[in-house]
């Protein structure tokens, strides 16, 4: 069973806009999902939706094969933490401290646990000598990174997080995105994540959804939907970039590549085969 | 002063539409910042009432804030929004009666109340127990007003504001006048009967061997002057936000009830 | 940008005995420290205390010039207070014949007495009342509040309402700069303009900002106890603060 | 002259945080400076000195040679144009075009002449459609795009953003930045940009500066910085992608690069060359 499953989902907001479409969707539990999507695309939206906090126009969002108002708000939030896109939108206490200690607090948890929780989120992100620094003197990378360590003091089972990378420093995202991939390799977390930054997607990732104008564009893992360039195109992206230096490579160019490689790693290894070659010939 | 710096910097202006509601306001703020106790207590100070009328006006306040939390808790069950929403008029009543004027007579302050606004939109109750809540934080962390005064300043305040306010704006819609002179009633009420009976309070406790009602007029006559202006003041900046409201976000007014109000 | 946190929250050196003391016991002690300043009468009695607390707050490594700063006021206050006791209270032999225009003021002992007595009351109270705000910080006081009975929508109200007054203050300076950066405040009629669109917008603005975070305080577990019940016991060094502060304000009110 | 000449700038925050730690820097009119740094490095505060929004607690700011205290609010403000991080720290009307309405009108253009420019810089953010739209009900990249319009529509001689990018789809990254590059080569509009996203840099901008803990740490061309390694590591910056994977292949491979492109259209060269000379062996 899916452990989230969107219903031809639509939301239509109060003054008329119509945000989502008709979106399908199925999540598997220990997945990890790219939300792609050019700006205004409906992620937030859909988001929104995850975790009940905004309710469909028409259709449904299953948990676990049960519609998600019918759970009750405790499950709901105790197991799916969100990482909302604006810092200021999620946090709210005065120090940083406070803000982590929150959830778990609200979780129950002995005071003694909560403590070290929020130590170990607060390492996690790189900001444990921060604790005590109030929120509003926070740089805007520091307030995300806040938020980050607030959900994964929670531990939840599906952390969701929207664009969680805008505004991190490129280290920080390198170590955000081995955490996320950590969580999710080892302790099975189900990550689901809108983002623009195409280049992430095929280091970590499983599968993509593209959206556009509120409906699922595609939907596969990133070797698939990568070599649809004309979807990709039409949603407002771009291919990553090493992909983007050896398509012109292979297209315009006509170097002979048997794929197009989307990390780093693997275009060092073509371009290392297509140089082999050469030494090959030098060498004869 | 350490305190009043970062309040005379930080306090965002209250709430004005239309040009010549900023110029009042503008004027206000310069008074606010040229008056030298600029943060001056509000409301009856600490130590001013005796044992016991403070004693008897928080008996008088107590029924209307118990009534106003009961409505509250059965709201939120239905809606967990209500919080939020009270939240940030409790945190506007705050800000707004922090624009302080120190009245030279019968050691109180004159300054606008906020709970025209709270009282329309969350209905008396609801306000009484916000204002209740601003005067207590206000004692506890501005040191304006007080604690054993706080009975005292609820009810004029937070009872006799919030009722009148509401009673002001009930009436004027019946009569349907426009949005705007609704509000206007409804901040003037709120302002002047709350400045009534602060000074009834004042003077039943300090009138001496004066007459009480010899006292009671002079309290009058020192709070006219700063008063009637702010009254008006407070008015104009009440039915200027709901108008103001209802054009930008109607779905705000629809959200607290007052849909029928939006509509017209 | 700070500057509206600094003005609400409390000042003093939070390592210091005065400030992390629990917030029971302090607020047993405000109580007590305000009703005997009510009921004690005298001079006596409002004096000491006001000294009390002006030694408390140094104590509690609030800077002194705030306190004096903050004291201004009721100053102020009290003597205006003091005044129309002179006015109003005829008591007592004639001190002085003030000629008032037409008209003759005449000073009594008593009105003078009474001037004082209601003076130093106002001092006194506000003293105590200052030393309090300048040295508690509120979850503290709330987990007291809920210690105590308090219905927890009043608490939870009054945790939303301290957070919100912060909402909005920063709102007010985030636009105010915002417009300030766009030739909002270059003319008195664009000041006019944006002092206008700063006040329609802020309650608004604000509003919304109070619903998202609320909508995150859910996500995150929220259920309306923002401060679980302080079950904790009093730890032995704040018991006896609290013996030592009730002995001493007897020993006050004993003395008038 | 230079247009903007920083002095020894020291900031330290009412808590006593040191943003900033003598900052010198000069910025000639024309040029395309990036801002780099790690989150919490300095950027925004040091930003925020360029308009006189904060005040330096030592050193100082000259704009054209004169204090940037003691120029006139009218002509700094009218003259430098701010993009803040947090497009919510921006955005204060109701509805879309009023907010962008609002600097030209206060430079006192003719109501005729502040829709056009409103119109031509909603057009030029790819926000045309939206012009009667309440703010509040825009998506995050929606709200960025708000920003930059807004202070495009006031045409100053200097513009400064503080991470314009950060949240916009990919698309309109390379539209917001050919936008940029155009105004600032065809215009000679003097910009300043704080970034993360290192990938741009060698694009568009002449001039690096890399702060870390408040202090510059680099300043030169894009050349010059990212050739030095050790500087880029220590910011917590990476190498752009494309300049990673040349890297690894020359020093790790060992491949003989004559030097270490750092955009798409370099390496292509730099690939094509190393091929070539195999295709002339094959020829061979
Ligand atoms: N509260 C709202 N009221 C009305 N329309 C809204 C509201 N919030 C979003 N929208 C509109 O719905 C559409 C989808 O918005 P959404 O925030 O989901 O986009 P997004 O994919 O998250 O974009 P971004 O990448 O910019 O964050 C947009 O066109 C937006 O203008
Ligand atoms: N209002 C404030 N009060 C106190 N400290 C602050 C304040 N604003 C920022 N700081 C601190 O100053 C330092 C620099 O902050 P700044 O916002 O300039 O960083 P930044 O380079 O813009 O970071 P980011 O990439 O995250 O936006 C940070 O350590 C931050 O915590
Ligand atoms: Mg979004
Ligand atoms: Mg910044």
């Amino acid at each position: 069973m899916p452990l989230l499953k969107i219903e031809n989902l639509h939301h239509t907001y109060e003054d008329g806009t119509p945000a989502l479409n008709g979106i399908d969707l199925e999540i598997e539990p220990g997945e990890f999902l790219a939300v792609l999507g050019s700006n205004g695309s409906g992620k937030t939206t859909l988001i929104k939706h995850l975790n009940g906090l905004l309710r469909p126009t028409l259709g449904r969002v299953l948990f676990t094969g049960k519609p998600i108002e019918s759970v009750a708000d405790r499950e709901v939030f105790s197991r799916i933490g969100i990482v909302f896109q604006d810092p200021n939108d999620q946090l709210f206490a005065s120090t940083v401290e406070e803000d982590v200690a929150f959830g778990p607090t609200n979780m129950g948890l002995a005071p003694q646990q909560v403590k070290e929780r929020v130590h170990e989120a607060l390492h996690r992100v790189g900001m444990e000598d921060f604790a005590r620094k109030s929120i509003h003197a926070l740089s805007h990378g520091q307030k995300k990174r806040i938020c980050v360590a607030g959900i994964l003091a929670m531990a939840p089972q599906v952390i969701i997080l929207d664009e969680p990378t805008a505004g991190l420093d490129p280290m920080g995202v390198h170590s955000l995105m081995h955490l996320l991939e950590d969580l999710n390799k080892k302790q099975g977390v189900t990550m689901i994540m809108a983002t623009h930054v195409v280049d992430l997607v095929p280091l970590f990732m499983s599968k993509i959804a593209i959206l556009s104008k509120g409906r699922v564009l595609r939907f596969g893992t990133p070797g698939e939907v990568f070599g649809d360039a004309e979807a990709i195109e039409k949603a407002k992206l771009h291919l990553p970039l090493i992909a983007e230096l050896m398509n012109i490579l292979k297209t315009r160019d006509h170097v002979k590549l048997h794929h197009i490689p989307l990390t780093v790693g693997e275009a060092r290894r073509e371009i290392l085969r297509l140089l082999s070659v050469q030494d090959v010939i030098e060498r004869v | 002063m350490a305190m009043s710096g970062p309040v005379r910097r930080s306090l965002p202006p209250p709430f004005a539409k239309g040009g010549g509601l900023a110029v009042c306001f503008l004027v206000l703020v310069m008074g606010v910042i040229l008056v030298p106790a600029n943060a001056a207590a509000m409301h009856i100070s600490e130590g001013i009432l005796p044992a016991g009328w403070a004693l008897f006006w928080f008996l008088a306040a107590a029924p209307f804030v118990a009534l106003g939390v009961r409505q509250i808790n059965r709201r939120k069950k239905i809606d967990p929004m209500y919080i939020p929403l009270l939240g940030i008029f409790g945190a506007a009543v705050f800000v707004f009666s922090c624009f302080p004027i120190p009245v030279p007579v019968a050691g109180s302050t004159a300054h606008p109340a906020g709970t025209g606004l709270s009282a329309i939109f969350l209905g008396p109750f609801a306000s009484v127990v916000i204002a209740f809540l601003s005067l207590l934080l206000q004692a506890l962390f501005l040191a304006h007003g007080g604690l054993t005064t706080l009975g005292g300043n609820t009810f004029s305040m937070g009872v006799v504001g919030s009722f009148g306010a509401f009673g002001a704006f009930l009436l004027t819609r019946r009569l349907g006048l426009p949005l705007f002179w609704c509000g206007f009633a409804a901040g003037v009420a709120a302002d002047l009967l709350t400045y009534l009976s602060t000074s009834l309070e004042l003077a039943l406790a300090l009138h001496g061997d004066h007459s009480f009602w010899g006292v009671l007029g002079q309290i009058y006559l020192a709070f006219m002057p700063t008063q009637i202006p702010l009254a008006l003041l407070e008015g104009a900046v009440t039915g200027g936000i709901l108008v103001y409201v209802r054009r930008n976000r109607p779905d705000i007014l629809r959200k607290v009830g007052l849909t029928r109000e939006a509509a017209t | 940008m700070s500057g509206a946190h600094q003005f609400i929250d409390a000042q003093g050196d939070s390592r210091r005995l005065l400030v992390a003391l629990d917030g029971r016991v302090k607020l047993v002690l405000l109580l007590a420290a305000l009703l005997v300043n009510l009921l004690a009468g005298g001079l006596r009695v409002p004096l000491l205390l006001l000294l009390l607390a002006a030694v408390l707050v140094m104590a509690a490594g609030v800077p002194p010039r705030a306190f004096a700063k903050r004291m201004a006021v009721p100053v102020l206050i009290a003597l205006v207070a003091l005044l129309t006791q002179l006015f109003w209270v005829k008591d007592g032999e004639l001190l002085l014949r003030v000629p008032l225009l037409a008209w003759e003021w005449l000073i009594t002992s008593g009105g003078v007495r009474r001037g004082l007595e209601l003076a130093l009351r106002i001092l006194g109270g506000m003293g105590v009342l200052l030393f309090f705000a300048l040295t508690t910080p509120l979850p503290e006081l709330l987990r007291a509040a809920r210690f105590f009975r308090c219905p927890p929508v009043l608490v939870e109200l009054a945790m939303i309402m301290y957070r919100y007054i912060f909402l909005l203050l920063e709102e007010g300076v985030r636009v105010r700069n915002a417009q300030k950066s766009r030739l909002g405040y270059v003319s008195p009629r664009a000041g006019l303009n944006s002092s206008a669109i700063l006040g329609g917008m802020l309650i608004l603005r604000t509003f919304d900002r109070a619903e998202r975070n609320f909508a995150a305080m859910l996500c995150r577990g929220y259920r309306g106890a923002l401060t679980d019940v302080m079950t904790r016991p009093l730890p032995k060094r704040d018991a006896c603060v609290l013996l030592f502060g009730l002995g001493l304000l007897l020993t006050i009110f004993t003395l008038r």
